[in-house]
C-alpha cells in the first residue's frame, strides 16, 4: 500500500526502556500490542495498551491482526423506519491514526492479501480507511514454531516490513523505519531511542542469519506450492482424496476464524427495536447455511465446503492475484482445527503421488 | 430500564403468565382494582412449560430488568404435569444465571392461581421492589438495543 | 458521515415502489424511483441491483427495465422466501433501500451487433431477458432477427404476457413463440416444455442464444441447441448464486476464480465450462 | 493392568476386517506431529498399518461419527474409551444410531494429552513427545528435551475423570476401570464460592473471547440436532457471529442448557475451544445441580434412562429453594 523506503536509518532502545517507549507510543496514538491472557486462556492477544501492560513475546496471538482492518462485527449501516419510510444512517465516525505492534512477519503479509479484495474496485471503505490509519511495527520472529511454514509463501519472517520493523535481542529492540510514516514516528520517540553503529547492524545481521538458519530446520520447511497455483484447477477439483481429507471435518468455523486471510462474511439486519442495524461479520465457507439460497443449496456436502476453502487458497485466489497464494503461513489452524486437518495435511496429501489404491 | 421524571429508576419488567391461572388471577387483581406496578408486561403463555430458556434470555438481552414466571400451583397444571418440568428447568436456569454473576432477585417463579388477584398483586409487587433495589440490569443487555 | 468522501457501496439508497403490477399468481414487477421521482442509477441489459427491506434482508434482483428507460427501474420479483414474501405484500408508496447496479452484462454493444438473436426463457427467467429484449427493440437496426421463446408452467405463469402480446408480437421482426407446460383451456397457442418447443422449431445456428430459466431447462435447452448445431461460444445465459455484498469481496457467490456477483452474472457456455462443476 | 498400544489395536482392527465382522474402522490417523491426530475411516488393514496410531494424544470422541457412520452399508469398528462409552450409550438412548451397526471394542484410558494443553507445555517449537509411564518427555526446537510429570500435567476433564468404565462395548480389551469422579465439581464449587460479581467478572474474562465458530456444538455428542436454532434464520438468534455484550452468552447459556442432563461431561468442547474457554464447567455446573437437586445421575451411564430435564418428581424444590451452592452471595 505505502511506498518503501530504500534508505534505513535503524534506532535502538534498550530494552529496560521498553515499557516507556510503549507508553510513549500509546501517547502518540491508541496502541495495541499482544499481551498474555489473564483468564484460563494465558495464551497472547492484542490488547489495548494501558500503563502496566507488559508485552507478550508469544510467537503469535490466537486470533490474527485482521481483526483490526476487518473486525469480526462491524455496523455497516443504521436504518430508522417509520411506517413507509425509511431514514439512511451511516453509523461511521472519523477513523483515527493507531498503532499495531508486534505483528508477525506472515500477519504483516496477509494484509497484502485482504488488500487485494478489499482495495480492489469498488474499494471497501470501512476496510480502506482503517488500513490508512493503522500505523504497524513488526517484530522478527527469533523462535519460530514446529506449525510456521511461511517461507513456503515466500515470506522472510526476518524481513517483516510494515512501517517499522522491529528486532528484539536479550538487550535492545532495534527498530528500522521502513516508511516515511515510520520514520516520523520514530522521530517524536527521539528522548527514547539512540542511533545504532556497525556492531548494532551486526547484531541485527546475525539474529537474521539466525532466523534464516532456524527457518531451514523447521519441520514442515520443505512443504512446497508446487502442485498449486491458478492453473490447477483441473488437476485438484475433482481429486478422489478430497472425500478422505474432508471425512472427519465438523463444519466448524475455527480455521476460517483464527484465519488471517480469511475475508468471506455476512450481511444481516437486526432489529433494536427503535431502528435497524445492518451488520457485517465474518461468515465462513465451512457452514452449510454459506451458500443457501431460496432457490437451493449448490454446496451439498461437507466436502464440497471443505474443498471450496482450500482451492479458494491455493487455486482461485492465486489465479486473479499474480499467483499470490491466500495463506501466509502462520500455523494458527494447524493449532486450533479440532480434527487437526489442515491445508498443509491438504498440500502434502496432493502432493504426493496417487498412491494406495487411488484414494488415500 | 426507564427513568421517570424525578430521574428515578423504573425497572421493565416481563412477567409470563400462564393462561389458565396466573393470566386469570392478572385479571382478577384488575377486577378488584388491586393496585400493581404499570412497569410489569404481562406475556400470555398457554402453560408456564411453554417458556424456554431463550425467551427468558431474549426478555433480558432486550433489556427487562427482571423476569417472572407465573403458573399453576404445583398440582393444578391444566396439562396436567406442565408446570413440574418448568419448575425443574427454571430452577436449573436460574441457578446458572446466577453461576454467570447475575443477580437471583432479578429471576423468580411464582404460582398463582386463578382465584389469588391478591398474590398476584402483592407478588408483582415485591418483586419489582427487589428488582428497583437492584437498579439496571447491565449485565444481559444487548448494547445495540440501548436506546 | 462517512469518514471520507468516497462513495460506499454498502450503502445503500432509498428508492420508492411507485406501480405494483401483478403478472402472475407468484410473480409481482416493481417500479421503482428515487424519493425525487428519478432513476436510481443507469444500468446495462443483465446487470442486477441489491434491492432491501431494513430489518427484512437485502437480495440480489435482476432489473428488468432496459436502461433505455430513462425514468425508472422495473424488477420483476418471485414470490420464493422471507424477503420477497415480504415484498410481495408491499403496498405502493413504500420506501426500500437499492444499490448498484452489480455485474456485468450482456454484450448489446459489442458481441451482439449485427447479429440475429434467440431468446430461450422459462418462467421468471424472462425476468432478466426482458431488459435486453427492449433494448435491442429500441435500437432494433443494430441487431438482425430477432426469435423469442418463452415458455412456463400454465398461462397464468407467463410473466409480461400484455407486453408480450401486445408489443413484441406485433413487432416487425421479432418471431415470439409462446408455449405452456400442460394444456389448459383458454390456450390455444403451443404446448410442451421450452426445450422440445426449441428442438421442433429447429433454429439455424446462425445466431447467438440467450437462455434463462430453472437449472434443468437451461441444461436441456443447451444441449437442444448444440444438436443444431450452435457452439457453446455462442450462447449466453445468465446465473444465479447467493451474494451477499454484490461486489466480489463477501465470497459466497465464489466459484472458481469468478465471483458471480462482478463477473457475472451473464456467462458464455465456454466460459463456465472452465469454471467448477459446481453448479448445473 | 495390560497397557493397550498401537499394535494390540491394530492386531484386533485387522482380524476383524479379516473375518468380516466389521468392513470399516474408525480410528485414529497419525499427522505432522505428535498431537494433530485426525478422526478416520480405515477400511483395510494394509492402510491402518500406514497411517493408524494409538498413542497418548488420542483423544477425540468418536461417539458422533457413528451417526453419520452407522448410515452407511456395513458394521463399523469403533474404539471406545470410557468417556466416549457415555456418549455412546447416551446416543443410543435418544435413538441416534443403529447399534446393530458398530462394533465396540472398549479401551481403557488413564488420560488423554490434547494439542492446546501440550503445546502449553512447549510453546514455542514442539517437535515431539514421548510417555514413559509418569513422564512425559517433550522434544523442543530450542530447549532440548522437557520432561514433565504426564498426570499433572492433563486438560481439566482428564485430571477430574468422572469415570475410567468402559460402559458399552462387545468386546473389552485389557481391564475395565472404575468410576472415579476425582473432583470433577470442585471448580465449580470455587466459583460457586465467589460473589455474584466476582463470578460475572470471570465469565466475562472467558466467554468474552467466544468467536462463535460453533466448534463447540459441532463437536458435541449431545448436539446432534438435524438443524440447530442457532442455524435456523427464523430463529432470531442465528448469528454466527459475536455482537456486543451478550450474544456470546446467550449461546453458550443455551447450548448448556439444552445439553443438560444428557451431556456426559466428556469435554470435548473445552477440548476443541480454539479460545480455551472452560465451557466444560458450564455443564459441570448443570451436572452438580441436578445431582444436588433431584439425586445422583450420570448421563450414558446406562442406556434407556431419562434425563433429569424430561422428568420430575412432586417433592421437587421450588425454584427459589434449589441448592445451588451459592455461598459467597451478598447477603
Amino acid at each position: 500500500m505505502r511506498e518503501v523506503m530504500v534508505i534505513s536509518m535503524m534506532k535502538k532502545c534498550a530494552k529496560s526502556n521498553l515499557t516507556a517507549l510503549l507508553h510513549a507510543l500509546s501517547v502518540y496514538a491508541p496502541l495495541y500490542l499482544p499481551v498474555n491472557g489473564n483468564g484460563k486462556d494465558t495464551r497472547a492477544k492484542y490488547t489495548r495498551y494501558e500503563d502496566g501492560m507488559v508485552y507478550s513475546t508469544d510467537l503469535n496471538t490466537v486470533r490474527s491482526a485482521k481483526d483490526f482492518f476487518f473486525p469480526q462485527t462491524e455496523n455497516l449501516v443504521n436504518f430508522k423506519v417509520e411506517g413507509k419510510n425509511i431514514e439512511i444512517i451511516d453509523p461511521r465516525t472519523e477513523e483515527e491514526d493507531f498503532i499495531l505492534f508486534g505483528v508477525r512477519a506472515c500477519d504483516f503479509k496477509s494484509f497484502d492479501v485482504l488488500d487485494r479484495v478489499f482495495l480492489s474496485e469498488p474499494v471497501d471503505s470501512y476496510y480502506a480507511s482503517r488500513r490508512a490509519h493503522g500505523i504497524i511495527f513488526t517484530m522478527a520472529c527469533t523462535r519460530p514454531a514446529e506449525t510456521c511454514f511461511c517461507t513456503t509463501f515466500g515470506i522472510n519472517p526476518a524481513e517483516p516490513a510494515g512501517d517499522v520493523s522491529c528486532y528484539m535481542t536479550e538487550a535492545d529492540l532495534y527498530l528500522d523505519a521502513k516508511t516515511e510514516r515510520g520514520e516520523a514516528i520514530l522521530a517524536k520517540l527521539e528522548d527514547l531511542l539512540t542511533d545504532t553503529d556497525s556492531t548494532d547492524i551486526k547484531t541485527v545481521e546475525d539474529q537474521k542469519t539466525c532466523i534464516a538458519s532456524r527457518m531451514e530446520k523447521l519441520p514442515l520447511a520443505a512443504l512446497s506450492t508446487e502442485k498449486f497455483g491458478g492453473d490447477k484447477l483441473d488437476t485438484l477439483f475433482d481429486d478422489p482424496r478430497w472425500e478422505s481429507l474432508s471425512e472427519a471435518c465438523l463444519a466448524c468455523g475455527t480455521c476460517t476464524y483464527v484465519c488471517p486471510t480469511c475475508q468471506c462474511y455476512d450481511i444481516k439486519d437486526f432489529n433494536t427495536g427503535h431502528g435497524v442495524c445492518r451488520f457485517r461479520y465474518w461468515d465462513s465457507c465451512m457452514y452449510s447455511e454459506f451458500t443457501k439460497m431460496s432457490a437451493g443449496q449448490p454446496r451439498l456436502t461437507q466436502m464440497q465446503r471443505f474443498r471450496q476453502r482450500f482451492m479458494h487458497k491455493l487455486v482461485y485466489y492465486p489465479a486473479n492475484n499474480d499467483g499470490l497464494f491466500s495463506c501466509v503461513g502462520c500455523g494458527r489452524c494447524l493449532a486450533s482445527c479440532p480434527i487437526s486437518m489442515n491445508i498443509v495435511k491438504v498440500m502434502k496429501t496432493f502432493s504426493e503421488e496417487v498412491s494406495d489404491n487411488g484414494s488415500k | 430500564m426507564q427513568v421517570n421524571e424525578n430521574n428515578e429508576f423504573r425497572p421493565k419488567i416481563v412477567a409470563f403468565c400462564c393462561n389458565w391461572c396466573s393470566y386469570a388471577g392478572a385479571d382478577l387483581a384488575g377486577n378488584n382494582r388491586l393496585a400493581y406496578p404499570a412497569d410489569i408486561k404481562i406475556i400470555r403463555v398457554p402453560c408456564s412449560c411453554r417458556v424456554n430458556p431463550m425467551f427468558i434470555l431474549r426478555a433480558f438481552q432486550r433489556g427487562a430488568d427482571g423476569v417472572i414466571l407465573c403458573g399453576c400451583h404445583p398440582g393444578d397444571c391444566h396439562y396436567t404435569s406442565g408446570n413440574y418440568y418448568t419448575r425443574r428447568r427454571m430452577a436449573m436456569l436460574f441457578s446458572m444465571l446466577n453461576y454467570l454473576g447475575i443477580e437471583k432477585e432479578r429471576t423468580r417463579v411464582e404460582w398463582v392461581s386463578a382465584a389469588e388477584g391478591a398474590k398476584f398483586a402483592a407478588t408483582m409487587q415485591d418483586f419489582a421492589e427487589k428488582v428497583k433495589a437492584l437498579g439496571p440490569n447491565k449485565r444481559l443487555e444487548d448494547l445495540r438495543c440501548k436506546q | 458521515m462517512a469518514a471520507n468522501n468516497r462513495p460506499e457501496t454498502l450503502i445503500p439508497k432509498l428508492g420508492v415502489v411507485t406501480d405494483i403490477r401483478i403478472d402472475t399468481p407468484d410473480v409481482k414487477t416493481f417500479r421503482v424511483v428515487t424519493p425525487d421521482g428519478k432513476k436510481a442509477f443507469d444500468h446495462k441489459p443483465g446487470q442486477c441491483a441489491m434491492l432491501s427491506i431494513p430489518g427484512v434482508g437485502e437480495a440480489m434482483f435482476s432489473i428488468t427495465s432496459s436502461p433505455t428507460n430513462e425514468e425508472y427501474m422495473e424488477f420483476s420479483i418471485k414470490k420464493c422466501g422471507c424477503l420477497t414474501d415480504w415484498l410481495h405484500a408491499m403496498e405502493v408508496g413504500q420506501q426500500i433501500t437499492i444499490r448498484g447496479p452489480y455485474g456485468n452484462a450482456f454484450p448489446v454493444d459489442t458481441a451482439f451487433v449485427g447479429q440475429n438473436l434467440l431468446f430461450i426463457a422459462g418462467g421468471i427467467g424472462l425476468a432478466p431477458l426482458r431488459s435486453v429484449i427492449n433494448y435491442v427493440r429500441h435500437y432494433r437496426d443494430r441487431y438482425g432477427r430477432v426469435d423469442i421463446v418463452y415458455g412456463s408452467r400454465s398461462m397464468h405463469d407467463l410473466v409480461d404476457y400484455e407486453e408480450i402480446i401486445h408489443e413484441w408480437c406485433a413487432e416487425e421482426g421479432i418471431q415470439v413463440h409462446l408455449t405452456i407446460d400442460r394444456a389448459q383451456d383458454g390456450w390455444d397457442g403451443h404446448v410442451g416444455f421450452v426445450p422440445n418447443y426449441v428442438t421442433e422449431l429447429d433454429f439455424h445456428p446462425d445466431c447467438i442464444g440467450v437462455i434463462c430459466g430453472p437449472p434443468i431447462m437451461i441444461k436441456f435447452t443447451l444441449s437442444a441447441l448444440e444438436k443444431m448445431g450452435f457452439s457453446k461460444d455462442q450462447v449466453y445465459t445468465t446465473m444465479e448464486m447467493r451474494m451477499k455484498c454484490g461486489i466480489g469481496k463477501c465470497g459466497r457467490c465464489n466459484i472458481g476464480n469468478k465471483y458471480v456477483c462482478k463477473d457475472g452474472p451473464v456467462f458464455r457456455f465456454d466460459q463456465l465450462d472452465e469454471l467448477p462443476e459446481e453448479y448445473d | 493392568m495390560q497397557t493397550i498400544t498401537r499394535d494390540i489395536l491394530l492386531e484386533k482392527a485387522a482380524s476383524l476386517l479379516a473375518s468380516g465382522t466389521v468392513n470399516r474402522v474408525l480410528g485414529w490417523k497419525k499427522g505432522e506431529f505428535i498431537y494433530d491426530v485426525t478422526p478416520a475411516v480405515f477400511t483395510n488393514a494394509e492402510d491402518m498399518y500406514r497411517h493408524f496410531t494409538f498413542d497418548c494424544f488420542c483423544g477425540a470422541n468418536f461417539s458422533k461419527y457413528l451417526i453419520k457412520e452407522t448410515q452407511k452399508e456395513g458394521k463399523v469398528l469403533v474404539f471406545l474409551k470410557p468417556c466416549d462409552s457415555y456418549s455412546f450409550n447416551q446416543l443410543l438412548t435418544e435413538h441416534r444410531f443403529d447399534r446393530e451397526k458398530v462394533y465396540a471394542v472398549g479401551i481403557p484410558c488413564d488420560g488423554m494429552m490434547d494439542a492446546s494443553t501440550v503445546k502449553a507445555l512447549a510453546p514455542e517449537g514442539l517437535t515431539g513427545a514421548e510417555r514413559n509411564g509418569d513422564a512425559l518427555i517433550l522434544h523442543t526446537l530450542y530447549d532440548g528435551d522437557v520432561t514433565v510429570s504426564y498426570a499433572d500435567h492433563l486438560p481439566d476433564r482428564c485430571k477430574h475423570c468422572k469415570s475410567k468404565k468402559v460402559v458399552a462395548y462387545d468386546e473389552m480389551l485389557g481391564e475395565n476401570g472404575e468410576v472415579t469422579d476425582a473432583g470433577r465439581f470442585d471448580e465449580v464449587a470455587a466459583l460457586e464460592a465467589m460473589t455474584e460479581d466476582e463470578r460475572f467478572a470471570f465469565w466475562q474474562n472467558e466467554l468474552s473471547r467466544c468467536i462463535r465458530c460453533n466448534a463447540c456444538r459441532d463437536v458435541c455428542p449431545a448436539c446432534t440436532c438435524e438443524k440447530c436454532v442457532f442455524d435456523n434464520p427464523g430463529s432470531g438468534v442465528e448469528n454466527k457471529a459475536i455482537s456486543d455484550r451478550f450474544e456470546e452468552k446467550l449461546f453458550h447459556v443455551i447450548r448448556a442448557f439444552h445439553v443438560a442432563g444428557r451431556c456426559t461431561d466428556c469435554g470435548e468442547c473445552s477440548r476443541v475451544c480454539p479460545q480455551n474457554i472452560p465451557l466444560h464447567l458450564l455443564n459441570r455446573k448443570f451436572i452438580y445441580d441436578i445431582d444436588r437437586n433431584y439425586g445422583d445421575y450420570m448421563a450414558g451411564a446406562e442406556e434407556g434412562s431419562r434425563a433429569p430435564l424430561v422428568n420430575y418428581q412432586i417433592a421437587d424444590p421450588e425454584a427459589g429453594e434449589v441448592v445451588s451452592g451459592a455461598g459467597g452471595d451478598k447477603v
